[in-house]
């Protein structure tokens, strides 16, 4: 409704847009350029081509003019047919070129008039359809519907293939060693966090991570492993929680920590 | 099994069909159970084999003559619909319908006498441009579908009525549409194209018009 | 209006009430379109006055005696209904083919391989229970029978595969079924190395899987 491209006198209130087109729509009853021709040729009562298109352009163009000051896009729907009214008047009042090719302003009247006739039987059409008989208003269907019962039957199928696998499936469970995860070589998160807290506070100085390890999780390498990865993790933490600083020379270079002298809150 | 090839097969012989009184029986259950049009097809499909649901429907359509509950023909199925005389009775069982618009009335007529019809013929016919809502809106209604792509430059789509459509209207088919005969013969179901060299309203302005804001002028037309 | 105290009032004799044959179709058309079961009160409010709706009904009724649909009474109310011998009519079978579930197949090869077997066997060599479910659906599907009796204590029924079970697997005998040797040789039993002692994630996946698939009945079934 709020198009940009209306013009500015097109920009009033919804109210009064409403109305406007209210107005338009209920006193005359004008839906289209068809639909104006159409009123017009009908309260002429004469033949199209018999009629002063002089007149019924006149007309025709005023409706217009009062169309516009409403809404633009109504007026730029009907400028189509005034220009081809134009068109068709010059073609009538002019005495025919016969040099020039393309249809006579007879021609082009007796279309004008097959499309009018045209469409004013479809209009017939339409109200002659609704008037018929209608499912759900003159005519019922069933009200107790019986649905349709669909039996599914389920037929199970396995292939040569899916009993062999599933038999040696069985047959190699024995083979599989449930999956444990394997506690006693696992230096957890929680148990280098508690150890790196009650140590770092006497460390101001910085010291390599690898002297927090555990005793003896040196010489196991998967022992090694697992400490290295939660004592690291652990230092992060405290960092996090800002009561240590961390530090590395270079990549691969021992990892260093120490207290951070004023924790931050 | 209408079909003469199908007959005195091996394969019939092996199974007796019901004799016909029954066959009209199961055709009678059929549609009585159904709220939509069931085609001969599926009549024959559900019914046991060698039945010839085309003839029982004969006999049954026969049978329900003058009754309060008719059998009718719905496109190529069939359907059993209340007498439409006795739709006083029913207030109770009566479907409000969705009001169409004046737009939407005339379009649906347009396709249905024109059928296939693409959507610029329509608007041709009507002279003003057709608005999205109003296709969309017949469609959701199920009264009118796609239909085969007109072979024209950018095979536009066309549309046609469906057997929704049909039965809402009590139609056979879309043959028996009022009037559709003496419309024909007075030439106005021909597309008749415009003396060329002159501006037309389907084709300029409101293909423009569709691209930025379509149907605006649907807007006044009710 | 059976009532006799209606009749002959002034009321009445205003207006002559439809004959009886139309008011059977009236009773016919309501029925039809109905969607719950209609009382005879209900019947004669909706139809116009002075009709007799109880007797249009018992000429209805005897009107569809016989065919395919029946006119039957519904606590206190009346209804068309299909007739009952052609329920047949309204039932549509679908076929569906479903992959044998693993618990099934697992038992199925056991079965096979170590036939005839116990359902004690069985679940000892499966590791897991069998399910009542898992045995009804091979019984059912004629791919195990019961074979002799087990001449230990309790005397335990065994099972073995059936000639249906051969003929679809395309196997002369279950002696033919490949060994564990050829299995392995064809790739189809790994024995899996598992050094880092991780679950395959197809394995696990599966396994728990199963647990909620079938396992769940099994472990309380039996």
């Amino acid at each position: 409704m709020t198009d940009p491209k209306d013009t500015p006198e097109l920009q009033l209130n919804v109210i009064d847009r409403l109305a406007a087109e209210a107005f338009v729509i209920d006193v005359d009853g004008f839906e289209g350029p068809l639909d104006i021709l159409l009123s017009m040729a009908r309260t002429q009562k004469v033949d199209l081509r018999k009629i002063s298109i002089l007149d019924l352009s006149r007309q025709y163009l005023r409706f217009v003019e009062q169309a516009k000051e409403l809404r633009l896009e109504l007026a730029a729907d009907y400028l189509v047919m005034a220009a081809w009214l134009a068109f068709l008047k010059s073609r009538l009042l002019l005495p025919p070129d016969p040099t020039e090719e393309g249809p006579s302003g007879e021609d082009l009247a007796a279309h004008l008039a097959f499309q009018l006739e045209r469409l004013q039987a479809m209009r017939d059409c339409a109200a002659k359809l609704m008037a018929r008989d209608q499912k759900g208003r003159d005519f019922f269907v069933r009200g107790i519907l019986e649905q349709m019962e669909r039996l599914r039957k389920v037929r199970y199928t396995a292939t040569l293939i899916d009993l062999m696998q599933g038999y040696a499936r069985i047959r190699t469970k024995d083979e599989f060693r449930p999956f444990v995860l394997d506690r006693q070589k696992v230096f957890t998160m929680e148990e280098a966090l508690e150890r790196l807290r009650g140590m770092i506070g006497f460390t101001g100085q910085w010291t390599d991570l690898d002297s927090y390890m555990p005793d003896g999780w040196h010489d196991d390498p998967v022992k090694w492993r697992s400490a290295t990865a939660s004592t690291f993790a652990a230092s992060l933490e405290l960092v996090k929680e800002g009561r240590a600083e961390i530090q590395q020379s270079e990549s691969f270079a021992p990892i260093q920590v120490r207290r951070r002298e004023t924790p931050r809150e | 099994m209408s079909d003469p090839s199908n007959e005195g097969t091996d394969r019939d012989s092996l199974f007796d069909a019901p004799p016909m009184a029954e066959q009209e029986r199961m055709v009678e259950a059929i549609l009585f159970a159904s709220a939509d049009p069931v085609s001969v097809k599926d009549l024959n499909d559900r019914m046991p084999h060698g039945c010839d649901a085309a003839e029982a429907l004969m006999h049954l359509r026969k049978r329900y003559e003058g009754r309060g509950v008719q059998v009718s023909h719905v496109g190529d199925a069939w359907a059993m619909r209340t007498a439409s005389d006795l739709g006083f009775l029913m207030q109770r069982e009566t479907v409000e319908t969705r009001k169409l618009s004046r737009a939407a009335i005339e379009t649906l007529a347009i396709i249905s006498y024109h059928q296939p019809v693409t959507r610029a013929e329509i608007e041709e016919i009507r002279g003003v441009g057709v608005s999205r809502g109003t296709v969309d809106q017949l469609l959701e209604m199920e009264w009118i579908r796609f239909g085969r792509r007109r072979m024209t430059p950018g095979r536009p789509v066309t549309f046609v009525v469906t057997q929704e459509f049909l039965d809402h209207f009590g139609l056979e088919s879309a043959r028996d549409l009022p009037g559709l005969a003496e419309l024909r013969a007075a030439g106005l179901l021909e597309s008749r194209p415009l003396p060329s060299g002159i501006p037309m309203a389907g084709e300029g302005d409101l293909d423009a018009e569709e691209e930025f804001d379509f149907g605006q002028s649907e807007l006044f037309e009710d």
